[in-house]
């Protein structure tokens, strides 16, 4: 939080301007695997535009910082997408689309692997079969929520789990410096 | 069972007596939808050259096996024949006498993956196939999965626990750390050297499975010499989520939501595919608004995944606005989709009699707004592209299908149209109102990308006319039903249930179950964006169905791929892909 | 003494064109994400900071703290100089590029151009070329199938387009005879260059587009192809550099040595001379329109195949170019 | 009628292959689009209302006079008392879902016979979203509201419980329950897309 000085001169620390940095241009290796993708798809087409946040899809996971898995992960993926967890430079975060990749969804099948967090950490679950684009969005957001409280080398003690949104949330309003 | 006049899709008797006499060995099995012929499996390959040569069956449909536990020859084989010229289909059965089938690659190339699926996931072998490997799972894996003995949630032997949690943590009630076995990249390293097993060139460019090019989760390999492509296979199964092996143990209407999940992008035409083949096993009609709705829902969702495809074929190619267009109107009728069914995508709408619920008020009004104003868009589309020399150059001569591959490879909806051959599932058998509808069927000359994308753009415009056909026929009928709750296998309406006891001990009846199919075999398609969608359901009287097959397009479709990107460059390859349209969650299943 | 003032000068002035080159550079990124925005009518970047203004600043920083990853047995100094190859020489063109007349402010000459240097124009295509190593570097350096496929490719466009460049820019130089691009700009007084050699500005044009790698021959990042081309392995800032060099820098320098060779710099639209613009106004707003009319093509046109594109440059954009000499040449006899 | 018809292949002409037309009138349309008004709908500023038949996350309608008459029936077995969710445990939701594991309900036997729901948890994460659930309640007590902001950070937070589910579905009648069945609200966001449909 960048305190506002009476003589008008903004104090903030280097993390706070960097974790702002990021939390500004995510930029997400789009991992499509099913029906999420389409729906990611339509996150960043016309309406529901993710550039307005600073996202960009990158192809090749080595310049990107987010890992947005969309879709069922199956057995026969799990070790290639760890390969492309691991091709990601460091402060990378993992967003799971879906009910399939969080843990499994639909499918308690022999060959679907149930929740990519048995493979890989997952930042932020998003539930929703498939979750429509404002959800994703609101994923997103919390993701960037979770960046901005993260402080480096300190356990990021969570929100309680038992919050669960009865009512949708209020609008936000609009702050010059964005998320 | 009863033998009903209306069986003109299948082989008639004239062919029957024709084979009676050459084969008298042949016994016949018949139902309402599908006749089937017993063959020995000595005799197999004569007869089906018999039936290719000459009573004219040359395309290739489908080819599965069928698992009889208690039955002395476990496995039985399905083939499934076409015959262009007076549009029959006929159904050949036979025992895999100690798990062996000989291989009918030798007739029709389309068979060599439908045999690996049938080693891979019933370990029937095959002689003769020229490189028998598993289709789907990786090469160890040690069990075949759609054999009856096999538990749906497979082997959980490894302890698996998720990274996010404490080892004593316990985040659900339905957590268990345990999970099945989890590949290491050494097998699938092994999985691509049996794939290829003599590299001939350069190098082998692995264009992954997780590629921004492919659609969807695709393994190519290309034997690579400079940028020209020597030699191509494919592996597929980086999405095979079991969905057949769900299927038995789902009851007919819980299996409709999955059905969805397979080509997710025209999730209501598999709906509308599935469910008219269950009603035509329960022969359950109906009421004429319901046809209505579901013909102009499906329209709406062939719109829907042809601007898909357009996006991203011209995405692939370079035209990235294109991409964004085509999402702003993919955008409109997802609304609609949204305002009746509930959800955008996957909407588990269409219900086994009807639809789920009536349409809603201002739809239809929606719709002819989104019908006056759709054609003006479409037609900016055009002006960008087709007459663009970039495209042209891109798209002409490029993989170029002859008939004969057709039959061969047994290629269906937009694919076979664009080689000339008139297989059109809506036109053969019409099911819900598509007879009382007139639109034309667009076919192509020369059957390269470029005559895809013009059959895909004149299949938007014959759908906008379907949509508004169906429009103006709904308007008229506001307050009719939209769910035949009278027969015994439908499932009653909420009001039905609130009101009445009999409706609700139907409903717990129908729910616990499940609909009690007679006994008997059905294989019925519906025309889906991406060729014809077969279901071949053999029900044993149970309230789910012994074994029910998804004949997916998008899969016997992508066969021809490495036929035609012999000799070709890479950018081909993206721009061939794009156009045969593949969607992996049909092909894997 | 004289001597040291002219080096701090030059210094100074040098400073402030390669830092000011950054800036505009990260601020096109944001022009060009706007409007590729409402070309696909969505808003582009809105909410960070006011309609997007601190974008490219939160991209900068995200981009320089990330972790620079060096893929294994990677060929390591190749891997690090092939960013710096890309990136210098297209900063170096801007030393030759005049972007205004001298005018006196209270008693200093200010020169707006670092050097006027009588072989400019050549000096710069030279600094154009050198680009190509750093892409095949890049290519091969990073030790992975994609990345040595998309610098190969990149290379043989960039060869095809070299030629037809050269002799394209011939048709300007023989109307001004000289090789300065302010020399050039001056012989613009009465009539501009587009005029008799219209062929040589369409080649001009394709050969830019190839040389910065914008649509239809957008090989190096045919994103479905080879997912990011010879950018694929390199990470932070590394990777920072490559689109900064090529899409923006290279193209903002490319499109003004277009406008000056053909839209006569900074001299006056021809029927709005009286305006009281100085003449450095008038070169930013050509070279905005330039600007905008690749990133235009760059957002419509689909993309053509690698050897089409070699093919389209030799048997098409050379061919134009030589007629255009000979045009030329006829407009010089009839008009002196 | 079914009829088929060959789609003839348009070329380019030569006039257009050397003044460049067909990029131009490509470019025209892209420019066009250019100065239109943008169609975003700014997520976290302005808001997409779903339609009334949304399938969002799962609620639990409560016990509040509105009931269908097959509750009055089935509430003499149920000691269910004001302001608590209609649920009589009769298990039929678990039976309809095509993923009955993501289903957790128990009920007791009180001592003066009537049966109690001490447990309803739902995996929201397995769920498909399919409403086979909400359609198979004999009592409409399960329903889907509109809400799909349900991201968490934890596993856990996808499991709904009795008494969330209660306060959704409140929540939810409060705000729309007497809406009229349309296929979306006519509001601004909408209009941004469609422009202005001519409603009958």
């Amino acid at each position: 939080m960048a305190i506002k000085h009476n003589s008008g001169i903004i104090l903030t620390t280097v993390e706070e301007v960097l974790s702002w940095g990021r939390r500004n241009s995510l930029w997400p290796a789009s991992i499509g695997l099913a029906c999420c993708a389409i729906e990611m798809m339509h996150t960043a087409a016309s309406r529901f535009d993710t550039d307005r946040l600073g996202i960009i899809f990158r192809g090749s996971p080595r310049q990107s910082d987010v890992l947005i898995v969309a879709g069922t992960v199956v057995n026969k993926v799990a070790p290639m997408l760890k390969l492309i967890y691991d091709q990601m430079p460091d402060p990378k975060w993992v967003i799971s689309m879906g009910g399939c990749s969080s843990v499994g969804g639909p499918f308690p099948t022999y060959s679907t692997l149930q929740g990519v967090d048995r493979i890989i950490p997952v930042d932020v679950y998003v539930p929703g079969c498939p979750p429509t684009p404002q959800a994703l969005l609101w994923g997103i957001m919390q993701l960037q929520k979770k960046i901005k409280e993260k402080k480096e080398g300190k356990v990021w003690d969570e929100i309680p789990v038992r919050e669960v949104p009865t009512a949708s949330q209020p609008l936000l309003e609009k702050s010059p410096f964005g998320f | 069972m009863q033998f009903s006049q209306e069986n003109s899709l299948w082989i008639n008797q004239e062919k029957i007596s024709k084979i009676k006499e050459k084969y008298p060995s042949v016994s016949i099995e018949k139902y309402d939808n599908a006749t089937f012929l017993h063959i020995d499996k000595s005799s197999l390959i004569d007869f089906l050259t018999f039936l290719k040569e000459n009573l004219g069956f040359k395309m290739f449909i489908d080819f599965t096996c069928v698992d009889y536990p208690f039955h002395n020859p476990r496995f039985q084989g399905v083939y499934f024949l076409y015959s262009p010229e007076d549009r029959q289909r006929v159904g050949v059965k036979t025992w895999a006498t100690d798990n062996t089938l000989p291989s009918i690659t030798s007739l029709w190339k389309g068979a060599k993956w439908a045999e690996r699926e049938a080693w891979d996931m019933f370990g029937v072998k095959f002689e003769g196939h020229e490189n028998l490997v598993r289709m789907f799972l990786w090469e160890s894996y040690p069990y075949h999965p759609l054999r009856k003995d096999f538990p749906l949630e497979g082997i959980q032997d490894t302890y698996l626990p998720s990274k996010n949690l404490r080892p004593e943590e316990n985040p659900a009630h339905n957590y268990t750390p345990y999970h099945t076995y989890v590949p290491t990249l050494e097998d699938l390293e092994e999985t691509q050297k049996a794939r290829m097993p003599n590299k001939s060139s350069q190098i082998v460019l692995n264009w992954g499975p997780l590629h921004p090019g492919t659609h969807g989760t695709i393994w190519f390999l290309f034997d690579m010499e400079g940028e020209y492509v020597k030699e191509c296979d494919i592996i597929l199964g980086q999405l095979h989520r079991g969905v057949e092996k769900i299927a038995e143990s789902r009851t007919y209407t819980q299996f409709i939501p999955y059905t969805d999940r397979m080509d997710y992008i025209s999730a209501l035409c598999s709906q509308v595919a599935y469910v008219n083949a269950v009603e035509k096993l329960l022969n359950v009609e109906p009421p004429e608004k319901a046809k209505w709705i579901r013909t102009m829902l499906c329209e709406l969702q062939r719109i829907n995944s042809h601007l898909l495809w357009l996006g991203t074929y011209a995405l692939d190619l370079g035209a990235l606005t294109i991409f964004l267009y085509c999402f702003r109107e993919r955008e409109k009728i997802m609304d609609i989709i949204e305002g009746i069914s509930g959800i955008r995508l996957n909407s588990s709408y269409i219900r086994i009699g009807g639809v789920a619920k009536d349409l809603p008020e201002g739809a239809l009004d929606v719709i002819k707004h989104f019908v006056k104003d759709f054609p003006k868009k479409l037609q900016e589309y055009e002006t960008i592209l087709t007459t663009n020399r970039v495209w042209l150059k891109r798209n002409i001569n490029v993989g170029t299908i002859s008939e004969e591959d057709v039959y061969q490879y047994g290629l269906t909806g937009v694919v076979a149209r664009s080689a000339g051959v008139p297989y059109d599932i809506r036109m053969i058998q019409p099911t819900d109102a598509y007879d009382k509808v007139d639109f034309d069927v667009p076919l192509g000359k020369v059957g390269d990308c470029y005559d895809r994308y013009l059959l895909r753009v004149e299949e938007m415009k014959q759908s906008i006319k379907i949509v508004a056909q169906c429009a103006e026929k709904l308007e008229k009928m506001k307050e009719d039903k939209y769910i035949a709750t009278e027969n015994p296998y439908v499932l009653p309406t909420l009001d039905e249930v609130f009101n009445s006891i009999e409706a609700m001990v139907k409903d717990f009846n129908l729910r616990i179950y499940g609909e009690q199919a007679p006994e008997g075999e059905i294989y019925l398609s519906g025309e889906n964006p991406r060729g014809e969608l077969g279901f071949y359901i053999i029900s044993k009287g149970e309230g789910h169905p012994y074994r029910l097959r998804i004949r997916s397009g998008a899969f016997y479709n992508l066969q021809i791929f490495p036929e035609l990107i012999k000799g070709r460059t890479v950018a081909d390859a993206v721009a061939l892909l794009g156009s045969l349209d593949p969607v992996v969650g049909e092909t894997d299943r | 003494m004289e001597i040291l003032g002219t080096v701090i000068g030059i210094t100074i002035k040098s400073l402030i064109f390669i830092v000011g080159m950054f800036l505009a550079a990260a601020y096109l990124t944001l022009v060009e994400r706007k409007f590729a925005g409402h070309v696909q009518q969505r808003p582009g970047p809105l909410h960070v900071g006011y309609h997007g203004l601190l974008q490219p600043i939160a991209d900068a920083l995200k981009v320089l703290t990330k972790e620079d990853l060096v893929p294994d047995n990677a060929d390591k100094f190749l891997f690090y100089l092939a960013s710096l190859l890309a990136f210098v020489p297209s900063i170096m063109i801007l030393a030759v590029v005049p972007f205004g007349e001298p005018f006196e402010i209270f008693g200093f000459t200010i020169y707006p151009y670092i050097s006027d240097v009588n072989v400019g124009l050549l000096l710069a295509l030279a600094f154009g070329s050198i680009s190509l190593y750093g892409v095949i570097f890049a290519g091969w350096a990073s030790n992975s199938k994609y990345p040595m496929i998309g610098g190969l490719r990149k290379a043989a466009v960039l060869i095809g387009y070299e030629v037809a460049l050269g002799f394209a820019i011939a048709g300007p130089i023989m109307q001004a005879g000289t090789f300065s691009l302010k020399g050039i700009v001056e012989a613009q007084q009465g009539l501009w260059f587009i005029i008799p050699n219209i062929l040589a500005f369409v080649v001009i044009i394709f050969a830019v587009l190839a040389e910065t790698g914008r649509t239809p021959f957008d090989v190096q990042e045919a994103e479905a192809e080879l997912v990011g081309g010879y950018v694929t392995e390199y990470s932070a800032m590394k990777f920072g550099l490559f689109p900064l060099a090529e899409w923006y820098i290279a193209t903002f320098v490319l499109s003004a040595i277009t406008v000056i060779l053909f839209f006569g710099g900074w001299n006056p639209l021809p029927l709005l001379g009286w305006l009281p613009i100085p003449g450095m106004v008038w070169f930013f707003l050509k070279l905005f329109a330039v600007f905008m009319f690749f990133l235009w093509v760059h957002w419509t046109l689909p993309r053509y195949r690698v050897d089409q594109i070699t093919e389209l440059a030799w048997k098409v954009m050379l061919p134009l170019a030589l007629a255009n000499i000979f045009i030329v040449a006829i407009w010089i006899m009839i008009f002196g | 009628m079914v009829r088929v018809k060959y789609v003839e292949r348009p070329d380019l002409t030569n006039t257009e292959r050397i003044f460049f037309i067909d990029f131009i009138k490509g470019m025209k349309i892209t420019i066009k689009n250019f100065f239109k008004k943008t169609i975003t709908t700014a997520y976290p500023f302005e808001k997409l209302t779903p339609p009334k038949r949304f399938r969002g996350a799962h609620g639990h309608r409560v016990k509040n006079g509105k009931e269908p008459p097959s509750f009055k029936v089935l509430e003499k077995f149920m000691e269910i008392n004001e302001g608590e969710s209609r649920c009589v445990a009769c298990y039929m939701c678990q039976q309809a879902c095509p993923v009955p594991e993501l289903f957790k309900i128990e009920a007791v036997q009180l001592p003066n016979g009537k049966k109690k729901v001490l447990r309803f948890d739902m995996n929201l994460m397995n769920c498909m979203y399919c409403g086979l659930c909400t359609e198979a309640c004999p009592v409409d007590c399960i329903i889907h509201t509109d809400i799909y902001e349900t991201a968490t950070y934890h596993r856990a937070g996808g499991v709904a419980h009795l008494e969330d589910l209660s306060k959704r579905a409140e929540d939810f009648d409060r705000r729309r329950f007497n809406e009229p069945d349309r296929i979306w609200i006519d509001d601004e966001e909408r209009s941004k897309l469609w422009g202005q449909i001519k409603w009958s």
